[in-house]
């Protein structure tokens, strides 16, 4: 499974994304973020604010109670500011 | 089909505005939205740069217009947005609705407008005196988006 | 203080919307309208002629342009209107509103529209294959004034 | 006083204006249509529908009960069609 940062999550991982392989009692996005903080310290104090945090499952966005069976890439970012 | 396009060069607004309303013998009601760098005395910024999820970004915008299309009866919609790095002053975006009614017009760019600030994913980085920081997301804008869920 | 502008001449929407933007680095939400002359194969229009009442439609829209200035915080707003004869696609109406809000923006647009359609003194007649008649004023134009009146 | 006519009442009429100088009972635009409807035929037809007349007193958009006392112009038009 492909992981893409953006914003200042991107800039404090200092990477663009990452490519992961979680086993399987990690179910939801939720699941997949205390898996990649258990594993990482730099994401451990990234994800200290979850509200912070959203996602996307292959290009849509979905919550982080989602399943991440599937999935192609998940994409994390900050709340977007376009426009 | 809305036109939906992204890109890295500035756009010329009035252009836009003029190739757009032409041959619309049709439509009578055209309203356009155009979002630019703004730099104030209080708060100067030197230039925004823009990151965006390329793809994404994209088809978040084409979803909106498309559901902005159709909920409010438009005759053509269509939607710029730049990305990478601009000065104060530069469009950032501009969004055009057509309509043979004119409150669908205004409340077709409206709607696209309000969800594209919070559901298209970019991302604005201001760069000042002080530095260079992350836009933060406002409140008032999710507020503004969710007077459309109904 | 709002620029309002009555002419026989045609415009160009384009040209107008680059000249209002111009130098406008402190405020960062534009919102124009556009009402152009409608022809359909339904109800085909060879031409529509505005009478108006020359002074009084200056001074009325001047008001509504203030109103908005003062009632939506704007930065600026501007209205082009055009009278005598004109043909399918042609420009009629051009208002724009500049604001540090987005929101504010469409409304003050929103708002000098609403109170031009119904209490600025134009009179539309159009021709078309059946001869010519008065364009009839609409009751949902009133409902959409009085959505503004609190 | 000075009356002017816009769209189809100045059609209807086939002039765009009036001198006129009404006596002292008319007081209001309505007793001004009275008296234009009493002394014109054309004028007693055009204000059966009284609904569908709009007054502006020296440019200012009036009630049919607005006074007319002092006035330099009053315009009679239909229902305003612009934008």
């Amino acid at each position: 499974m492909k992981l893409v940062y953006f914003a200042w999550i991107r800039e404090r991982l200092n990477r663009s994304g990452d490519e992961v392989d979680p086993p399987a009692e990690v179910v939801t996005v939720s699941d997949l973020l205390d898996w990649l903080a258990d594993g990482d310290e730099s994401f451990a104090l990234l994800l200290e604010d979850r509200k912070a945090i959203r996602a996307a499952r292959d290009e849509e966005l979905v919550d982080h109670d989602a399943p991440i069976a599937g999935a192609g890439t998940i994409a994390l970012f900050p709340p977007m500011t376009g426009g | 089909m809305p036109r939906v396009r992204l890109q890295a060069e500035p756009f010329d607004p009035g252009a836009e505005t003029n190739a757009f309303l032409k041959g619309r013998e049709e439509t009578g009601a055209f309203v356009s939205f155009v979002g630019t760098v703004r730099s104030t005395p209080d708060k100067p910024v030197t230039s925004l740069t823009l990151e965006h999820y390329p793809g994404m970004a994209e088809a978040q915008i084409t979803r909106f217009a498309e559901e902005a299309l159709e909920r409010f009866k438009l005759t053509d919609i269509a939607a710029i947005h730049r990305f990478g790095t601009m000065k104060p002053g530069e469009v950032i975006v501009m969004v055009m609705a057509l309509s043979p009614h004119r409150l669908a017009a205004f409340d077709g760019a409206n709607f696209v407008m309000d969800w594209l600030k919070t559901d298209a994913p970019f991302w604005k980085k201001e760069a000042g005196p002080q530095g260079e920081n992350w836009v933060e997301a406002k409140a008032t804008d999710d507020t503004a988006r969710d007077r459309w869920k109904s």
